[in-house]
């Protein structure tokens, strides 16, 4: 989406264009270091005060066959002047390594975009490879497009021919070779760049001066070549004043859990068996021991969660994650926590399913799962985050409530919140809510289970004296916790396990409505979905539609007013990356009919996707 | 080194490590005697209630934990080192103990057995042997023999049983042990030399189920033929066996094989025990040995000093805080950052 | 519940009195042969043209220390020269081998009711076991009960004395002396019983005398004593011509795969791991080798499944049956069956949960697991057993949906079903429906996923020239089965399972009504609360209240005419062993209301509870 | 006796068993070469297409089912066991190979490797050994050694490793191996000798996962230093390595040691060989020498003739149906029955 303001002069020969928003891709080979020149630009980006939104995708080879269609890896960056929710619908720019790469990706760009190519790569083998029967670049079938073919693999080559670096080290410089044409394109500052690489490679002087040459030559190629008649600005977005740094969900959430056992005054110990997309938040922590934080990587995904509870039994703030197929093997384990009311935390970052389905790719698909997916009545709050910056508030929150209700917590993310990056305002520790945890050591009146004004039980550990005590599956007494079969006992433990997790509604801040309070329309969400619908109820409330936003970040249980919040509206639509599971779930909670948009490609909605439904559902009402 | 065992002041009595919950095992269960000498052994090592604690899966022997006076968790089936594993990794000052059955811990549970071994917590293991799933009222277990009727093979076991000893040596355990339940005395040394090892100790302990698997282990455990049907393993000493201790075991290349001392063989012949071998082909190669070709050796099979997970962890953290303990603030404001004013 | 008829005199000097229908309860320790003793009195009640129902009910231990509370172990028969259909809601008479017993059941019995005790069991320290203060046979608690104290301990070993047993093995034929004495009470023949111990101990005759010898001596004793001034008698019922048998739920699971397999020209494999309730239905196969049946018992439940699935693919019947904590770990294996479209039934014998729970006792809260218990959108036909009888016409149906749609199907029963037993008329095999069942064999235009008029791709099995393909957890290509990533493929592919399961609706018989087609109530059910429903509704319609009856045996699709029969009445109540499961799915398909009558106490709804809401209801109507 | 392997009429060549799909492992990856191997494999063994099947679990390893024109299944993480043993069990007359990873088999999988030994199924199973998890992007495995820094172990791995070779040793496998992906005359010979053996035949293969774990085997590997670093097994002959060949390995008790030929000792004094050996002790011995201290042995460490899980239970259907075919009719009939007029 590329909104066009008014043309200025640059400071070189070529024109500059003012944009509000930009989207561009860089897609190659898994071997391109496409995430990479990606997250380079999207630093960049950050630092020159654009608002940003990105996302990686990436095979789920780790390098399938150099030229393949099954091999190329993109990386997408949207930078505005203005709040943006996600990363563009479509592109202003492609930046394309290969033949199979253009030929993926080329259904994005926008009618008369900015393509460029790696001329170098369009060899007849990488032709046939990509499925071209004749050469794009000299077919005319490109002639919609502003392309831009540069022999980048060649001038790379020549830019950092007295590097003293092998051929084929050498060649890996060409990505910021590209990189560096793509910054004079948007006039973004090298320096950023620079400082990363000289970090990164340290220990390598060569490479470091072979990167940097490269992507000087890139830029200096873009503005001497004088190829490209303009070049485009986006001015600094207008955000709240304070310190910002990028994000992903993954580090989001990382940092998240690191911030509530310090907030709770506690150590973290985080179990887990590495899955696509969530092994990240496993590296993310294992760095973090300097922080008191273990992390332990478990046999299988049942080990993990068995080695977060009985951590928790041992009094840790515990968290096990994955994603949707570790979480089907964790159900037996989870259901044991909620009989043993221990706190945990369960993170799912969802992927494409079912079974093994897109492993790289998003989708929210677990949700149901999530509040459903355990034998018996086990009941569970589930929350789920909406942005990257979100992941670190709901990490925090997902402990408060496993803390103070005794319970195990689902927290659900995804694939795209996980890998994508945004801005994040950082926030001051002081003003993040502390999380009080208490741990009984009278051994006057104990018993296991009795409960407090939230229902929850204590969490005496071991190493107390006195407070000895035995946890188990088996049903228990509903006070010592003692094995029980009795049948009313029975029951009273299902109701009262219920009650407790019911109860925290009463605890959960009221769902706000964004826009009018009541009306023909709202559009209600839950997880990544969050990012394009506000823009689309933003963009259709500016042209006049009556049409209102509400966010779920609590799936279970809900809000207390969400019930009232919807008999404001005439209809509901539920935009889901599934099959419209939280509209079932609406349905059969307020017994309020809903419209679900669903979207299940392993890809996020994009704005236009949104609004072209609510514009169907307001005509037809 | 010897493992970590929080100590008493004054030492707890074996009745006082008893809960106050009614056993609810058969009568005449093996299980009972189990329980009997492992309270004996805390007592002895002057274990407190408050640091032990005992986790099990899903059996009848896993419902150990309820009738001890201490911490503990009675897990699911199959996954009670994995509960031990996070304890033990998160608090180094536990005394930890999981108690599991053949199905348990061989069966559903053989995989995290295998890693909990390498990982080389310092937690004890006793599997509790019945050649039978008895909780679930007598299907054959993993350590079942090849023809055996139960109520899940009507016509004979025709998977060949795992050897509990082979396979925690196949996960190279630093220190493995077999006993037997009735054998009270043993029982009680090879628990209390488990528990003082620091590191994973498995112990392997024959137990009748006499429900569903009466006299699995008669050979072992009857007064007139268990000296010749058990030889006690004893470190540096030769493998001495039989009603007159006539007998002993000599190896030939790498098969042992059964002599009579006094006929041309000397005590100097046989095979010496060494459960300090660094590699654990010796004790590899005892736990091949199987009634009624060989008597089945009771003891200590190997036990050598390795580190710890929970210790090395625990290493970890704190050099990494020696090298600058980590600030909310600073880690929030890590990488780029930038200042909208 | 026992409805009285008439006097008669009996044959001795004891009156005989006609009863309707009568329940009777055999409590003792779990080491005295509970079991045994009430399915020998089921036995020989079925011999005798009575219809009939029972409930087992066992401690999770096996043998708890004698004398205690939680070792007692029971078996409740209900019979009746009418039809019934559940164990009876109290008991006619309780015989109660020792004070535990009697403490832990005595609650039960009708007031007035017969109480038959083995007074030599009452000593010191077994009343203390049951934490009796005084004796009640002597302190003049049981006065409002027929109490009869037989010193049955004493008499049967009088009885069996010159047999030659030790005192132990003599012991041993206690129970068989009380079914002796309860035989006279109920007039029952002794021959089915003599018979059946003649053929279990024919190796051990010393055995057969002794037991034979405790029975009559039993059964002289209630003669001679007379010490019941009345006899009652039970005539039989009337019930639709035909053979019969006595059958458990988990023996008809069985032979309904069994016979499944043979209607379709295959061979059954079943993959298990042991679990109660659900292990006998693996006993039960294991005998069946001869019907070319293979079951294997893997080392945990995931390996089973995939077992089954490996097995499904080689092209056999493929089964798996567990209970709760057992689905919870075949979760992800499930989802691959799913996504690789192969035929597959799963068997959960629902139990008391969450977790370990109540595992010998009844539950139905796994249903929403089994509707949405798996990552990813990945839909699953769900069907369920109501009687135990009906677990063999649901296992061969499950197995026709399997195979005709190349899905796998779950199959719900719970703990109550599966060892209940019922007369079942045994169906003629020329009856039954045959199973389709096509494997291809013509490379021609094959493709793994190409789809007939059911949406179902063609089952090719190995050792079939020219059909090799590759089947996987990865998404796949709408015809070849190859991998595919591409993002309009996956989503139709999402699209085409759901709509392949939601398909099978149009295959399923519409849903009926017992009662009146419309009115004011409704009562939905699903599972065993079929049995007590159709009782109490019958009952209430006796006296003219306005309610029928529906029940569900297809979870997922439901028939197609389920919301209709809904909307023609007022009120629809809903009785589950839940928390109402089955009415949060029926609101959220067909935003309607349900009431829910939940009872979570690990035993079935007795008739009068579900009597007692149905007044309720209309009551408020 | 020989595997079960369904023999074409006229053998089919090493290409006719490629499916048409793109191979998408990194280039330079240790698979292809394991690719290539088995292809000509079944090409030698003269394996027909249509009974041949591949299943796997996930991981870069697991991919190779979809490059075989057999049938395949490529399944969820660690379970392939679970499937080739049902299908096994199904169908005995299939050729049923396993590729599994490191992660994949001795991870999330070990417990099925276990019982799928134990039960001596006749499949192949190749662990594609490469000491990292190579499709999740470098984290360490249980083959992953002591201190590696990986993703998840920046301070660097904590637990010891699981040995393959041990482990299977440790569930009493009928037939152990190892091999290295680039030694491709050895590669391809020890899978033929897995595929010809009847029973689970396990193979360990040395594989180069060039992106996450460059150079894991080059002790083993290059040109230079591999003779050093490997000592080839060969049944009934003594161990002996080195460029020139002229080290061996002589027992010392249990202990292996390195000798020199010559120096006052001759082939006689080495350790002989013995794959047919009854008591797997010789190989777990062998699976104990290590790099650095000791060259590995590659070859086949245990190949000894066992009944198979399929051909029991095969005849125990066959038997049960010879007492007397069970009839539906009879079934329903069972036991007490009455009829209502
Ligand atoms: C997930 C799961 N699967 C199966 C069971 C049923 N189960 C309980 S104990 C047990 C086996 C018991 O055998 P073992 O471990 O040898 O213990 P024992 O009772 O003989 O002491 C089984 C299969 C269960 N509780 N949970
Ligand atoms: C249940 C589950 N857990 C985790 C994963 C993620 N996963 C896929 S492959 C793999 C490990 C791969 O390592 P290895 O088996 O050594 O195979 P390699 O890629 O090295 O060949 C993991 C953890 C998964 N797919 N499913
Ligand atoms: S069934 Fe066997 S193992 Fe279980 S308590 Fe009874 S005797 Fe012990
Ligand atoms: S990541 Fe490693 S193991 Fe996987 S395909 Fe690439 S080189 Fe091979
Ligand atoms: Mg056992
Ligand atoms: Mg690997």
């Amino acid at each position: 989406m590329v909104t066009t303001t008014k043309t200025k002069t640059a400071s070189n020969t070529s024109k500059a264009v003012e944009l509000e928003t930009v989207t561009v891709r860089f897609v190659g080979d898994s071997g391109d270091g496409m995430q990479l020149t990606g997250s380079q630009f999207t630093n960049t980006s950050a630092i020159v005060g654009n608002d940003l939104n990105t996302l990686p995708d990436y095979p789920a080879e780790i390098r399938a066959p150099a030229g393949s269609l099954g091999g190329v890896s993109g990386f997408q960056v949207n930078f505005s002047s203005k709040r943006i929710h996600t990363p563009g619908d479509c592109l202003h720019a492609l930046i394309a390594f290969n033949p199979a790469a253009l030929k993926t990706n080329l259904a994005d760009l926008d009618h008369g975009g900015i393509l460029v190519v790696n001329s170098d790569a369009f060899s007849q083998s990488n032709l046939d490879k990509a499925g071209y029967e004749s050469n794009p670049l000299e077919d005319g079938s490109l002639d919609d497009y502003k392309l831009f073919a540069i022999p980048v693999g060649k001038l790379n080559a020549e830019a950092v021919a007295d590097t003293g670096l092998s051929t084929k080290a050498a060649g890996r410089c060409k990505n910021f070779f590209a990189l560096g044409v793509v910054y004079w394109l948007y006039e973004r500052p090298l320096e950023p760049t620079t400082r990363w690489i000289e970090q990164k490679f340290a220990k390598a002087p060569a490479v470091v001066e072979a990167n940097c040459k490269a992507l000087k030559a890139g830029y200096y190629f873009g503005e001497t070549a004088e190829i490209f008649p303009l070049t485009y600005r986006v001015p600094p977005a207008k955000i709240p004043a304070g310190k910002y740094r990028k994000i992903t969900g993954n580090e989001a959430t990382a940092l998240g859990l690191v911030a509530a056992a310090k907030l709770a005054d506690k150590k973290l110990f985080y179990a887990s068996y590495p899955i696509t997309p969530a092994s990240d938040i496993l590296h993310e922590l294992a760095k973090r021991k300097n922080c008191s934080v273990k992390t332990f990587q478990a046999e299988d995904e049942i080990a993990a969660v068995c080695a977060a509870i009985g951590s928790s039994f041992g009094g840790a703030m515990a968290v096990t994650g994955t994603s949707g197929p570790g979480i089907a093997l964790k159900g037996e384990a989870m259901g044991l926590a909620v009989i043993m009311e221990l706190p945990l935390v369960i993170i799912n970052v969802q992927r494409g399913g079912p079974s093994t389905g897109l492993p790289t790719k998003t989708e929210q698909a677990d949700l149901l799962q999530a509040i459903y997916g355990r034998h018996g009545e086990c009941p569970m709050p589930v929350l789920a985050a909406s942005t990257a910056p979100d992941c670190f508030t709901m990490a925090i929150e997902a402990f408060r409530i496993a803390t103070k209700y005794m319970t195990p917590v689902l927290l659900l993310t995804d694939g795209y919140l996980a890998n994508g990056a945004e801005p994040w305002k950082i926030p001051s520790v002081d003003g993040l809510p502390k999380i009080e945890v208490k741990h009984p050591t009278d051994p006057d009146n104990y018993h296991p289970y009795q409960r407090d004004e939230n229902l929850s039980r204590p969490w005496a550990i071991p190493g107390t004296p006195g407070l000895e005590h035995r946890l188990g599956g088996l049903e228990k007494d509903a006070l010592t916790g003692n094995v029980c079969y009795l049948p009313e006992n029975h029951e009273k433990m299902i109701h009262t396990r219920a009650a407790k997790i019911a109860k925290i509604a009463d605890d959960l801040p009221l769902l706000e409505v964004d826009g009018d309070q009541s009306g023909d329309l709202l559009v209600l969400t839950w997880g990544s979905p969050f990012g394009a619908t506000t823009t689309a109820v933003e963009q259709c409330r500016e042209r006049g539609l009556s049409v209102s936003h509400a966010h779920l970040r609590y799936l279970e249980p809900m809000q207390k007013n969400v019930g009232e919040v919807l008999s404001r509206f005439k209809r509901i639509l539920i935009p889901e990356m599934n099959l419209g599971q939280l509209s079932s779930r609406i349905r059969s909670l307020y017994l309020v009919d809903t419209i679900s948009l669903s979207k299940v490609q392993g890809k996020p909605f994009m704005i236009r996707e949104i609004e072209t439904k609510i514009e169907q559902v307001l005509s037809e009402i | 080194m010897s493992s970590q065992i929080p100590v008493e002041a004054v030492k707890l009595t074996a009745k006082q490590f008893a809960s106050n919950q009614d056993v609810r095992w058969c009568p005449g269960c093996g299980d009972y005697s189990i329980l009997a000498q492992v309270k004996k052994v805390l007592s002895n090592i002057g274990a407190s209630r408050e640091n032990t604690v005992f986790v099990s899966g899903i059996g009848c022997s896993s419902r150990f934990p309820y009738y001890m006076d201490t911490y503990g968790l009675h897990s699911i089936h199959g996954r009670a080192l994995g509960f031990a594993s996070g304890l033990k990794a998160y608090n180094p000052d536990l005394n930890v103990w999981v108690v599991t059955g053949d199905g348990d811990g061989l069966s559903i549970g053989g995989n995290h057995l295998l890693h909990a071994i390498r990982r080389n917590f310092d937690i004890n293991i006793l599997l509790f042997n019945n050649r039978i799933y008895g909780l679930t009222k007598g299907q054959y277990s993993p350590t079942s023999e090849i023809g055996k009727r139960t109520k899940s093979t009507p016509d004979g076991v025709i998977d060949y049983p795992l050897h509990p000893i082979s396979v925690a040596i196949g996960a190279e355990a630093s220190f493995v042990a077999r006993t037997v339940d009735v054998h009270v005395k043993h029982l009680a040394d090879t628990i209390e030399r488990a528990a003082r090892h620091k590191g994973t100790s498995f112990v392997e302990i024959y137990q009748n189920c006499n429900i569903f698997n009466d006299g699995a282990f008669q050979y072992a455990t009857d007064k007139q033929t268990k000296a010749d049907n058990i030889v006690e393993l004893v470190h540096g000493r030769p493998l001495i066996f039989g009603k007159e201790r006539t007998k002993g075991i000599r190896l030939n290349g790498l098969s042992p094989e059964i002599v009579t001392l006094g006929e041309g063989v000397t005590e100097d012949d046989l095979l010496f025990h060494d459960e300090k071998a660094r590699e654990p082909s010796l004790a590899y190669l005892l736990s091949r040995m199987h009634h009624p070709e060989f008597p089945e050796p009771i003891g200590v099979f190997r036990a050598v000093e390795r580190s710890t997970y929970e210790d090395v962890l625990q290493d970890q953290v704190t050099a990494a805080i020696e090298r600058g303990k980590g600030d909310l603030d600073d880690i929030l404001n890590e990488g780029d950052t930038w200042v909208v004013a």
